[in-house]
């Protein structure tokens, strides 16, 4: 199993949630994160001192899937989280990292079974 | 010049109307009569306007001292609250408490002006308060709002677990008949007032001790709230998420009873009420200040919530005597309010689940305040309220202190039974308690279909730049709640 | 014993002073009216600060319902919006809804007393005030503060998407010129007060349909909030981030429009405005418990925000009637007006973009309020007010319903008329909506330079501990903010 | 009817009481005075009211301006504080400020009246305030909250790091003895306001320059919260966490001004409080907008804070002219401050580390606010209010403006000097300033033992739902906190 | 070492640490997070006009551990995590990844020493 | 590539993200948590109750970055979120995870060219 770590703008959590719905992968946690990357830094004023706004926030999407649909996953996320039709500076990064083991805590079932829904059917797609 | 005319009729007309006080302005004995009762009534009135902003400040504190999953059904609980007791008092409730009633029911309970009806300058027929020269309306809403505000201090105990339903339920009898009744003996002319003399200016026993007794009766059986106590019967501490609203809610509180305690002279010309605005200060001020100092050396923290529920506890306190003590008189019964808190706060925390601290600084404090007039009312300003006598410490005499602890005994009696009755048909039939799993999740999701806070709890909606070609697959997740808990993966 | 006397001069001189009307004391029929002047001026002045304190109402209800990206804005658009009234009603705006002027003019508008100077008792040329005998400055106050309220209405439609610029630039015209106009129709003694007969005791019409219709006017230009419609239409919920603000909002204003319907007596010795002060309750009242009901039975779930809304649409709807109708009226009237938010908020909601609900709860609430009259105004009231006459179900006529509706549809067209055309040139010039990227960034830190609630944001400044020997290099990491979309790395 | 009777009797009393007003209300003379007096005293107590609530406008504006991790501490100051001073004043100052002295003594300090009692009507001897009608309570009432406004500024400038402590041990003399000596000068008959006549209405100098030059002498010995300044020297904006609550507290902060300053009059009946409610109106107005547009053409931002901060910085400008000017110099009064904090908060910001911008709004102000009396005062106000004389621009004297400067400066170096003793004192002995780590920390969680907002910083406590069968470990995790900043785990 | 991720509901987070700690794990980490798995969303009602929520609030409790003890803690924290007996769904899941170095900024040291108590007796325990 | 995960001090932060700007990582996402390590709980008073903290205020700092520079900037980091010369209990901890993929959502590209900065004159260093 991977799970793959996306760093996105708010308003295309919903696209990207799409995405995984529609590869199968079982569930997302969704974290309120504040980052950086090559838009770097701007300055603003508050009372008139000047403030240096170096982090702005975005949306960290995990999710833990089988390793097979990793690659066609990862590239819809990206197109799903892409600003317009060729990107602007800030829309983020995706990350694959490995995971060793899977825990169900419900049933204490393990293993990637856990990770991706079996009955797609039951949920009205 | 025509519709200049038309312009100027409504002026005349306004100067002919019988009604209108300002009528015959010639004669100065009417306009000063006039001048004196309209003085009065602005007075009445911005005092009962002082105390219906009162429900903002409680809103803000139980808000405040509420978990972050819980603070819309609490401020929906307010104005729900505030305007089932309107219309619960107008019809039926201050007819109970200051209507006219044959001579052997008036010291039980009176009983005429229902549904009532004001026109400008109208007077009722209302025997304890014809010493005012307000209208009808003004002493109407003074005397409603003072209800609405006892209804408030119930739920104080009841936070964060309660069904919904209750308020209405249970608000409803709250506001017709069981203030109304505490409220007649008191403020109305009833037996404790009128022939037992009892002293209670302004309500600590009629306001505060009747709401907290009624929040009593529903705490227990409501029972605590899940996760407050151990297995072992500890108590965690559940903090409120919000110091500065609950405090923005004491402050409110606090220029609210300026309304409260000087507005229950319902005068203004006889100018008590600017005496009424010192005692009620003084006492605030030294209970905040022994309750700082009471907590520092019992746990030596600066307990922030504790300093306003010794502000709250002492201007509870001071409401009953405000209009018979002299100032440093109300320091000492505020200071020792802000002492009860402290020390009943932590006790009743072990055994009974009041997230605000009602039961102390209302009910506690409230008895505190009712006896503290049979110990400091100046004879002076007994005879000037014209009820009952000096306490002990001019006159020696345990007499005003005795009939003090009967009004508080009476009327924590009444009020208990009837309200535990009340809840206790609401807990067989529709039930107190929300469902684990709701108070679980909070309230506000469970019911009442969105977090107060929705940005806490979810990422904020709005603002989707979907990419074209892209079909919102977003309908698709939607599934009903009801489904929510049930087994939905097959292994 | 000289410094003494030179602090008694100034007493001397105050009670010699000419414009002092303490001044020939003795006179017990100088000294009634002077009273009876002082009762009635503290009454409108007390009034109108109350009703000032509605902008606070107003400020915590949209920063309530507003994203937490967007709450600064919303308080800076008040502060702004409150200010850019006082200036232009100052100047032009009083003149022309209260000023004198020559007999074919007045039925259409008011024309002197631009840019007032007010001193100790100076009563002005102001013809449809002049039953009151408070002085003009206590007058020019309180309609001031009316005006204050109308202009912050007619943002409710607009909110998390307009550029702060057009704020002030809409605000200008709307006190000096739209709101006079209608405010001189049925408050000033224009044409449809005078000639008509319309009834508009406190302004359902003048002050919340003509804000409501404004409002409409710049949200038909404005457009929707990004992400609020799916592509399909379908209407995505935004729900406001805070609703104990909200919901505190809707309890401060609720508590100035004991100001806002009472005071609108601009007399305290005439008694009216207690009965007032009851209509005006138990109308709210009824329209928070209906809307409740209604929402509950439409959705199953007990809205917070409708309660709310429901309180505030009956207080919209009470007010037009407030001093011409008796209590039972007064709940009918608050009960059909929470029950037109529940239908109608959705309903809007599907094809307009209405963050907070003002089209429904001024606009409709306001429409209905103002009809009200024409079926429930008391024939006795009429005539004490010396405005139309008996409603429908006292009179069997709809005579006044008839003048209530053309008062309605006339304001309506000439607001939205006149609105729509300065929000059309402001479109067109400096244009009206934030851009995109703005929007979804948030107002409040692409407007005004740092987020409403910075921690939400950014991780808390101040506190560095920096060790020693290591450089500062933030100073490096600063980029000016314009070149923060272009692209900037190399591929 | 025996019980009616009783209850008959307490009115038979309230008439026959010889302190009631009412008492003759036979003879139209008596009740017109009586009436009169009610008029001025209702006006009084709702006045003092209203600057009583401003306590919860610099709560909420401190709050607002404060990081997340100390605003308990913030209200608990403000509870704390107000508490302190009312004991103090009511003890000490009170008499210093107001009370009567040998005549070689009062220019300095007056010296009667301490630790007053009061009944209904009764007047103390006060001489500077025997111009007005209203009785010693409502009078004690109105200076004592100006006391209070004047000690919640003082703190402005020293948030985010002083110990608890602090408050209430410079509290005691501010309240007690600094403040009443400045109130002296100019409200209370001393030298300079009966011989030097210099004019300050409601207290530009007295409330307002005081508080902030306390502060000034704190925030010297205090020094800048950790991480705001780099080594270079270099400011870094600390924003504050909340702009609606800080906005909330300029609305009420204004909402009260119309107390503070129009309640000065101590007045009714001579209407003037009806001009000063106008000036204080337009010059607030003319300050939040010349402060936005200030900030706009020097930042590019439209600064949320900045707004508020030119609001308050106008209304406390306004307040020493606001009896003495017209409706246009208020607006010139207003823009001037306004203007004053968009230059000189990022000023002082460079050196002096002052949270709320307290140095610019209300030291510069406050300064600016007392001269302009000597430019704008209208020599027929100046008659009015028995004060000094007309100022510059209408009599072409610098006479008054003289003995403006004079004001300021001789309120100023007394205030710091006494001040800057006092805080040294503190500084040297307790300790002004919380240790780094607990500043770091955050004051909520070190001094007060749990934070302002517990959900920030902590997983929400309650609602366990224990798995049957496992025990409670939690208890075994418990150590105390005096460990924890020690070395605990072997290499 | 490996970091052990759990997702649980709020109200067992106690019980969670308790098994750590019980466990000797030096330390752990708690975010605020928002998830979906098996539970999916459900439609609520914001001022009549329908609302998808598909994302309920859950703690992301992170512990870096020695790699030995990484089955008896999964599986104990699985156990505290359950709700009731049987377990409901969205009691959660827990992920484990490999964890190549880590450091303690006290001190400058690296390795798994750094991740366990090593008197454990200290604690009282 | 690596992700490396500090657990750090909210007032360490300007200081560990000037770290990561001069070794040249691309970006950085940060995350508000609360941990607890060697300075377990503490006992605090809430209205004379007591309630046991065990969980205090951090920062989760994250940065992906090629292999070769983790060792380096490790070390760096661990200097600059240090409390003092010698550092105090609570300093946090710093942990390393391998990363498999990375995307730039604006470009799609993959790999560990997404993840630094390829000019690091452009700005300004
Ligand atoms: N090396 C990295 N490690 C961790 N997070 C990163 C890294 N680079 C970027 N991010 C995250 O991705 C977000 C967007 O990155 P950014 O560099 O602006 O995208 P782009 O490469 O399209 O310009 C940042 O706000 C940050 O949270
Ligand atoms: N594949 C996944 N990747 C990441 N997080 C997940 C995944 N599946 C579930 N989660 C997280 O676990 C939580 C509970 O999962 P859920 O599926 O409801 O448990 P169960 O499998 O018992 O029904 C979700 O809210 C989500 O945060
Ligand atoms: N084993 C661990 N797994 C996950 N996070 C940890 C672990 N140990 C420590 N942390 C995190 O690091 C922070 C600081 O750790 P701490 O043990 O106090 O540092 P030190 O080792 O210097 O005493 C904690 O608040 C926690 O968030």
């Amino acid at each position: 199993m991977k799970m793959v770590i996306a760093i996105i703008r708010h308003e295309h959590l919903q696209a990207v949630q799409d995405v995984l719905d529609e590869c199968g992968v079982s569930g997302v946690t969704v974290t309120e994160v504040k980052g950086c990357g090559a838009q770097r830094g701007y300055t603003e004023r508050y009372r008139g001192t000047s403030v240096n706004i170096s982090l702005r926030p975005r949306l960290k999407v995990e999710a833990v899937m089988r390793q097979e649909i990793v690659p066609v996953v990862i590239d819809k996320m990206a197109a799903a989280a892409r600003t317009g039709e060729s990107g602007e500076v800030g829309d983020g990064k995706i990350f694959v990292i490995g995971v060793e083991d899977a825990v169900r805590i419900r049933t204490g079932e393990h293993g990637a079974a856990t990770v991706q829904h079996q009955q797609r059917e039951m949920w009205g797609h | 010049m025509k519709a200049w005319k038309v312009l100027l009729l409504p002026l005349v007309l306004l100067f002919a109307f019988p009604l209108n006080v300002q009528a015959a302005a010639q004669d100065p004995g009417q306009v000063a009569q006039a001048a004196s009762v309209g003085a009065d009534t602005v007075w009445v009135v911005v005092a009962a306007v002082l105390v219906m902003f009162m429900q903002a400040g409680f809103a803000m504190l139980e808000v405040g001292f509420s978990r972050m999953k819980n603070v819309g059904t609490v401020v929906a609980k307010v104005i729900t609250n505030f305007s089932v007791a309107a219309l619960s008092y107008w019809a039926v409730g201050f007819a109970l408490a200051f209507g006219a009633a044959a001579t052997w029911l008036f010291p039980l309970i009176g009983g005429s002006n229902f549904f009532p009806t004001f026109s400008p300058g109208s007077t009722l027929n209302l025997p304890a308060m014809s010493g005012s020269t307000a209208p009808a309306a003004a002493k109407f809403m003074f005397q409603f709002v003072f209800c609405a505000v006892s209804l408030a201090i119930v739920w104080g105990t009841m936070l964060e677990r309660t069904k919904f339903i209750v308020y209405v339920l249970f608000g409803i009898p709250f506001a017709a008949i069981i203030y109304p009744l505490i409220s007649h003996q008191l403020f109305g002319g009833g037996f404790l007032q009128a022939t037992l003399g009892a002293q209670d200016f302004a309500g600590s026993t009629v306001v505060h001790l009747t709401g907290a007794t009624a929040g009593l009766a529903g705490l227990l059986l409501l029972g605590p709230r899940l996760g407050k106590y151990e297995k072992d019967h500890r108590p965690n501490a559940i903090p409120g998420h919000n110091m500065p609203l609950a405090q923005l809610g004491v402050l409110i509180l606090w220029f609210g009873w300026f309304g409260f305690n000087p507005g229950s002279t319902l005068n203004a010309v006889n100018l008590h009420f600017a005496d009424v605005v010192i005692t009620t200060q003084l006492a605030a001020s030294a209970g905040a200040l022994a309750a700082l100092l009471g907590i520092y050396l019992t746990s030596r923290t600066l307990d922030v919530g504790m300093i306003g529920n010794g502000a709250i506890a002492a201007l509870v306190a001071i409401t009953a005597p405000s209009g018979y003590v002299e100032p440093w008189a109300a320091i000492v019964i505020g200071a020792v309010a802000g002492t009860i808190v402290v020390v009943a706060i932590p006790l009743i925390d072990k055994k009974l689940d009041d997230p605000v601290g009602c039961l102390s600084a209302h009910g506690l404090a409230g008895i505190w305040g009712t006896l503290s007039c049979g110990l400091f009312t100046v004879p002076a300003l007994a005879k000037f309220n014209g009820v009952g006598e000096g306490g002990l410490f001019y006159t020696g005499s345990v007499h005003q202190l005795g009939a003090q602890a009967v009004a508080v005994a009476g009327s924590f009696l009444v009020t208990f039974g009837l309200s535990y009755g009340i809840f206790w048909l609401i807990k067989r039939t529709v039930g107190l308690r929300a469902e684990a799993h709701d108070e679980l999740d909070g309230l506000d999701i469970s019911e009442h279909g969105m977090w107060g806070y929705p940005e806490a709890f979810m990422p904020v909606p709005g603002g989707a730049y979907r990419p074209a070609g892209q079909e919102a697959l977003s309908s698709r997740r939607v599934k009903l709640r009801e489904a929510e808990r049930q087994e939905v993966e097959p292994a």
